[in-house]
């Protein structure tokens, strides 16, 4: 799935591995002094407790329509070259990636502050949702700011 | 009246146990009625409290937001992807 | 010509074309939730000048050890997981990698901060050189803080 | 007396027309003593001025260390990579 206005924005879902180097070969610009990379993956151990694997689902129009946001408003704050962003969707195992962020920029203090931005807004806004499957057996969808997933409204 | 599609992800679709629900509100209604009536419908998304949001046409929407118009609705609790 | 004192810490100088992807799966690391790269490139304009190629020219063994005592004191100072740094030497085409940074950390916090730091440090203190080659034909030096390669001492 | 050869790079190697240069020095000399003799025997490389570095077995030396014991002394032009 894949949403592409603009040739130097491209946001996309997949329900495959992350391909990383197809990624950073699609921010190539000859324009560009600074290409970063962000990877986003699976932890084993968060806290004392051991993730087995991760089950990504999302809301996917939306989620696309909003990652588009987020790369034009990032395009429209520094002066980027090209943009990528892909989330995985579905089952993700242990070490594997889910979300990889990548841009090109003249300059790399632009580039940094773009690709943090964007990582952190996308964590914020983009409407996905990770469901961890623990290893002892018991599974849970992450809502953060929620306490639990079986306490009851506050 | 007019009856407005609610779409569900995650826990909220495992608390409803539905992917979607159908609320019946006024023509005049906003974002603001729309979650104390789908909450009454629906006790069991009390488990999301009031840290949910609404999409209206694949956008945030502010309590304020008449949904007279309004092609597609969700219901968006807090998100966890990256 | 490589250095590697500790297997998570990895330091190169090459020849050959940067292989990214040989880099970052050099810092894959199951305790990490945060990849980070940071590809340096060749730009064709620099204000209005047209570039048409590099040279790197480095004092390799020196090179070799600046580099290793950045990473090294990057991973005293963040909590990294693997850390990967390789520089170009010789003739480098427009739009080619010069530089490729790499890291894991827990944090994509870190992962960011840890990044820009050592992209800073080695364009202050790793002893490698380029020179622009113009498409004029000329071809020159370049050393930040010295205002010509003709004139004369102050 | 010593003599040290001092290793040249980039614009420096081209000035002085060499890859190294040997400049002898009292026992001692520290890199303060090396940077003032240095200029003095190779005027061309006057061009690079006082921004550069010296390189003492391969780190950077302050203007105070003693050169007696060292194994590779560099000139160091600021540099460029990256």
């Amino acid at each position: 799935m894949e949403h592409s206005t603009e040739e130097t924005i491209r946001v996309s879902l997949t329900e495959n591995a992350i391909d990383t180097e197809a990624i950073l070969a699609s921010v190539a610009s000859p324009r560009a002094g600074a290409v970063l990379l962000f990877v986003g993956t699976t932890r084993e151990v968060t806290g004392d407790r051991v993730t087995e694997s991760l089950d990504y689902s999302g809301y996917q129009e939306m989620a696309l329509e909003e990652m588009q946001r987020l790369a034009d408003r990032a395009a429209a704050r520094w002066p980027l070259s090209r943009v990528a962003m892909e989330h995985r969707l579905g089952h993700v195992a242990i070490g594997e990636a889910s979300v990889a962020i990548a841009l090109s920029a003249p300059h790399r203090k632009e580039a940094f502050e773009a690709g943090e931005w964007l990582i952190d807004q996308l964590k914020e806004s983009v409407p996905i949702w990770k469901r961890e499957n623990w290893a002892d057996g018991t599974c849970e969808w992450v809502h953060p700011g929620l306490s639990s997933s079986t306490e009851t409204s506050h | 009246m007019q009856h407005i599609p609610v779409q569900l992800f995650a826990l909220a679709r495992d608390l409803a146990g539905a992917e979607q629900v159908t609320v019946a509100l006024p023509e005049e209604a906003t974002v603001a009625d729309l979650r104390v009536r789908l909450f009454d419908q629906v006790p069991a998304l009390g488990a999301v409290g009031d840290k949910v949001r609404f999409a209206v046409d694949q956008q945030y929407a502010s309590d304020e937001m008449p949904l007279s118009g309004a092609r597609e609705v969700a219901l968006i609790p807090p998100v966890s992807g990256g």
